[in-house]
């Protein structure tokens, strides 16, 4: 067990206080406009909404949306690049949940596989994720069968978890440390982990049975199941609007374009993008290799559940359930995953 | 310098696209150019077959590549070249003005009008009128500013980029 | 500086190859880079023309010369109609090199097939070079290389030097109807000129490129001529932007091209789903 | 509800279609349905949690529906005016399409509540809306509640809009937009973006830049906006769909109360009907035109 320590809920605001003095961006899971909970920059900790999951994930704070790559500049046959600094200012993001710190270990993965990605890495340095332990979920949560927990510490650096007047912090990671050390007058004794173990315990029992368990079952079937009909029956309601992979908090796939200021100038940017659109793979001559959507719903499975654990030994989902909440056709991942562990096992499974 | 072009007084000059078919205004245009019509040089022509080539997308980009307004223009009802392309235009550019208006954008930015091969003098009332105007307006600085880009520094000379085995 | 930043190369020269397929002759701006920029044969790299964008293309150029790589692109899409308006002069972006290559060590001491299709042979002329620059370390050399007509035969300079040579055995064809009066190569398709040139299997290696049929057919004949799967080379592409295993676009199935390809035996091929 | 499936698997039975678009219920409320065989009727729900335009369905842009030959769909009567515009737009011949219609109340807001249809949870665009069951339909099922007045929130939030000032609105509206990722969720479920190829996905030349910057953006939305002019059923599905909770109906609505306002033109499961964009008048008015 890593080492524990405590901080009040008034210590907690103050902390937020602390770093706004400092000039220390913080976001945290707040109301929006449309009455929504999004992470988002905040100011002061009585913001924070601790009790309902964030509709976006953590994803877009080290890879944002779109971002500029390099401007570049004509200047007759000549081209100047001008580089973007891939340094960023410290930021704080408190009540991150635990499926979502998790999921941007889970993406460390594939950013640094042989090539660093510089932007990833640079905003991951400049960033501490104080993660709330998970008060549970609904129906679509499955953090559980996929390894995590609603208390799992991965991809955190602190570790929180309420008991009395405030929260047991645990310390996971040296960067955590740090922040502790610095704000040490924040920090007091108080009650140990086992003061949460009620409210860990009910979180567990909350998310747990809506998928099996069973990632290695659903790995094995999906790479040697990629003809099957199953593929082709879930897709037919599938719009391809990519509404997961935005809200998703490891889909991470992108897109690199130009565009164009002037005559002479432009930017060259990256932009998130999803594989259940035609056009991602659609090659300029026409030919696309994953021409209709059954590939498309197929190859998001299979990239999670069966390509991400064979090349990086861990899986690229986290078991948030956004895809099933954001899906405009009922398309459920807790659903595909209990029928892929049916078919695997020999307990039928067809519609 | 003509007195459409105070340039003297106060600096902003707007960039003004103006989308015009070439039958009836871009023609007027020319008249009013040979008939040595005095007008404004804010006014950056782009001539299309007819108004109904005029797709809205054209304004947002000219919008996007720095205009502080634009013009549309072509010829009056009943006077296209190709019969009806000009009603067509009609109904998307009423719909077009109402939708960007609600959006937030000032229609000021924007003139419609219908001027003939026969009206330099109103081409050059309608460049003046829509100069003024937009000048009036400043720099259309809310749209520039949707893209804010950090700064960015020259590229350093790339000596160590790692060649993979 | 970010992974995703081209080195600047400029345009040393360009050739039109057919009416639609040019080859572009590139210098690294940097002296630096120039010097230790090096790569092996089959690598592919991401070209940018600035404010169009990136496309990717194998070097078609040989690690064994020193100094400049080229590429040869058919003007199809975004990219490659920009690279079409680029002059000798301007400035282009280049980033790589990524991706395996050809077992080139593994080869040495071998007897080596090429068989090319249309613009297919760009791939396969990094490797032709190779071995022709290193004409000791391999046995005999046999280059079948087809397009649908003489208009479509790219590096005609490059076939002729080739076809002079007295260590190469080198059978250019073209489909049926796409001869002209003084042609003087084979009239066919290539699986055909393949079976009728006849190369040994023993010792020997095959690399092979070009449309998805052409190699259909071929892979057969091969096979008859003794040719093992594991000794059939071919390269891959896919719609790529990052180039490195990051933007998630270009895998057949659990395999990126852009990291475990684009060189794959037929044993590989033979495995991926049917996604490409 | 009976009715419903035995109409379905009469059609199934019989050999009319080979599938019925329907409703059913997921794992998380109402959801498409594809039924395949007559005893898969059994699985067609209606409810006021039915609130998918299955219309999108049937847009050709859907190679993998094709597959399934001739089907059934069922609609509410905001759907018959998608698929009346499919037709108008011959983008789907009528006698390939079986059309059953649902007599319908109003929907929920979203299709996971448990709470009943009431006031206060019936789906904005439902308030005013005047149909109650689909004339252009083949069958007409099921009962019908008697529908909510007018006028929808959005009528009165549009209205608030109009009366700000300009550059207020704007900042509404930037607030808004720049929330967009550019997902094209909105387009993919929308029943007539049936566009081949979207002007979006274009890049030669690349009109609408793809970046979800504000910029990119405001372009993406008054393009979408523009291309929908006079063709918008009102389905609700761009607003619900948006992961990032913009009020897409907002411009819709504004839009067809334009349409509606200038060339009196409203919405109808009428194919016969011209759409307001493609046809003109004479004597349209053109106050704003110098």
């Amino acid at each position: 067990m890593s080492t524990t320590t405590f901080i009040r809920t008034a210590d907690l605001k103050g902390l937020v206080a602390d770093f706004n003095a400092a000039g220390i961006g913080v976001a945290g899971p707040a109301r929006t406009s449309d009455g929504a909970v999004d992470y988002q920059s905040i100011t002061s900790f009585d913001a924070v909404v601790l009790d309902a999951q964030p509709r976006n994930s953590l994803k877009q704070f080290f890879l944002p949306p779109t971002e500029p790559l390099f401007k570049y500049a004509r200047q007759g046959q000549d081209v100047a690049i001008l580089e973007v600094p891939m340094s960023f200012p410290p930021r704080v993001l408190i009540g991150a949940r635990p499926c979502d710190a998790a999921a941007v270990e889970v993406l460390d993965r594939v950013m640094n596989w042989d090539y660093k990605d510089e932007p990833w890495f640079a905003r991951r340095d400049a960033t501490t994720i104080v993660t709330f332990a998970c008060p549970g979920g609904d129906r679509s949560c499955f953090c559980t069968a996929v390894g995590l927990a609603p208390d799992a510490t991965r991809g955190s650096d602190l570790l929180l978890a309420p008991a009395g007047d405030g929260y047991v912090v645990e310390i996971v990671t040296p960067k955590g440390q740090k922040l502790v050390d610095a704000y040490a007058k924040r920090f007091a004794t108080g009650a140990g982990v086992d003061a949460t173990k009620a409210y860990r315990d009910t979180a567990r029992a909350s998310v747990e049975g809506h998928v099996p368990a069973r990632p290695d079952v659903i790995r094995a079937w999906v790479e040697t199941h990629f003809e099957d009909p199953f593929w082709a029956e879930i897709s037919m309601r599938c719009h391809g609007c990519g509404g997961c992979a935005a809200s998703c908090p490891t889909c991470h796939c992108f897109d690199i374009v130009d565009e164009p200021e002037t005559l002479t100038e432009g930017v060259r940017r990256r932009n998130w993008d999803t594989c259940q659109t035609s056009l991602f793979t659609m090659h300029a001559s026409g030919h696309n290799p994953r021409h209709d959507q059954c590939g498309r719903c197929r190859q998001r499975v299979n990239h999670k559940f069966a390509i991400y654990p064979a090349r990086f030994n861990d899986i690229l989902c986290t078991g948030c359930g956004r895809c099933a909440r954001t899906c405009p056709a009922g398309q459920d991942v807790t659903e595909i995953l209990t029928r892929i562990v049916a078919m695997a096992t020999g307990q039928g499974g067809a519609a | 310098m003509d007195s459409a072009t105070p340039a003297a007084a106060g600096g902003f000059e707007p960039r003004i696209t103006a989308f015009v078919c070439n039958w009836c205004t871009y023609t007027g245009a020319d008249l009013a150019g040979t008939s040595r019509l005095q007008m404004a040089s804010n006014v950056r022509i782009i001539r299309l077959p007819c108004t109904g080539r005029i797709d809205p997308m054209f304004m947002i980009k000219a919008f996007e590549r720095g205009a502080d307004g634009v013009i549309v223009s072509g010829c009056h009802p009943a006077d296209c070249h190709y019969n009806a392309g000009n009603y067509h235009a009609r109904r998307r550019f009423a719909i077009f003005r109402e939708l960007i208006q609600f959006l937030g954008i000032d229609t000021g930015r924007i003139t419609f009008s219908w001027v003939s091969a026969s009206e330099g003098a109103k081409w050059r009332d309608i460049v003046n009128d829509t100069v003024t105007r937009v000048r009036g307006l400043g720099p259309f600085t809310a749209y520039r500013k949707l893209v804010v880009d950090p700064a960015t520094v020259p590229a350093a000379k790339v000596t160590s980029k790692e060649v993979p085995a | 500086m970010n992974v995703y930043q081209p080195f600047r190369v400029r345009i040393e020269e360009r050739i039109d190859e057919t009416a639609d397929t040019r080859t572009l002759r590139l210098k690294f701006l940097d002296p630096d880079i120039a010097e230790k920029f090096d790569f092996k044969a089959g690598q592919f790299g991401e070209y940018s023309v600035f404010g169009a964008g990136e496309c990717t293309f194998c070097i078609a150029s040989s690690p064994t010369r020193k100094g400049y790589i080229e590429c040869s692109f058919k003007t199809v899409g975004k990219v490659t109609s920009a690279m079409k308006d680029l002059e000798v002069g301007d400035v282009m972006g280049f980033r790589g090199p990524y991706g395996n290559a050809f077992p080139m060590e593994q080869m040495h001491g071998g007897n080596v097939v090429f068989i090319a299709g249309g613009i297919g042979l760009a791939p396969v002329r990094c490797v032709i070079w190779n071995v022709l620059d290193e004409r000791n370390k391999f046995k005999d050399v046999t280059i079948v290389y087809g397009a649908r007509s003489v208009a479509d035969l790219v590096y005609k300079r490059e076939l002729e030097d080739w076809g002079k040579r007295p260590d190469v055995k080198l059978w250019t064809t073209v489909d049926p109807g796409g001869e002209t009066p003084d042609w003087k190569g084979q009239v066919g398709f290539v699986p055909a000129i393949v079976e009728k040139a006849s190369p040994k299997a023993d010792n020997s290696w095959a690399v092979i490129c070009g449309p998805p049929v052409m190699i259909k057919y071929t892979l057969p004949v091969l096979k008859k001529l003794g040719f093992t799967e594991d000794r059939i080379l071919t390269t891959l592409e896919n719609r790529m932007k990052c180039g490195i295993g990051k933007c998630g676009r270009c895998n057949i199935g659990p395999v990126y091209v852009c990291k475990d390809g684009p060189v794959f035996t037929a044993a590989e091929m033979a495995k991926l789903p049917n996604e490409f | 509800m009976t009715e419903l499936r035995e109409l379905a698997r009469r059609l199934l039975s019989e050999g009319t279609v080979n599938a019925v678009l329907g409703w059913e219920e997921g794992p998380r409320g109402a959801r498409p349905a594809f039924v395949t065989t007559p005893d898969g009727a059994d699985r067609l729900i209606f409810d006021p949690r039915c609130v998918h335009d299955l219309a999108s369905y049937l847009s050709p842009r859907r190679p993998h529906l094709k597959k399934l030959g001739k089907v059934a769909v069922v609609l509410k009567p905001c759907d018959a005016r998608a698929v009346a515009g499919l037709i108008r737009e011959t983008q789907i011949p009528r006698e390939n399409v079986v059309l059953v219609g649902v007599r319908c109340g109003g929907v929920l807001a979203d299709p996971e509540s448990t709470a009943p249809l009431s006031e206060t949870t019936v789906a904005d665009r439902c308030r005013g809306c005047p149909d109650r069951e689909a004339k252009l339909a083949d069958h007409v099922v099921g009962t019908a509640g008697a529908g909510f007045p007018g006028p929808s929130r959005r009528a009165q939030k549009i209205e608030e809009l109009a009366a700000m000032p300009v550059d207020r609105r704007w900042d509404f509206w930037q607030a808004e937009l720049s929330k967009c990722v550019r997902c094209h969720a909105c387009r993919q479920v929308c029943p007539l973006c049936f566009c081949e190829r979207c002007m979006a996905d274009k890049s030669l030349p690349r009109w609408i830049e793809s970046s979800p910057h504000a910029r990119g953006n405001i372009a993406w939305h008054i393009t979408r906006a523009m291309h929908l002019a006079g063709r918008c059923v009102d389905c609700g599905e761009c607003e619900r769909v948006c992961p990032e909770g913009i009020p897409l109906g907002l411009i819709t609505r504004k839009i067809a109360q334009v349409v509606s306002d200038r060339y009196d033109f409203r919405p109808s499961d009428d194919p016969a009907v011209p759409a307001p964009v493609g046809t003109y008048r004479m004597d349209d008015p053109q106050e704003f035109i110098l």
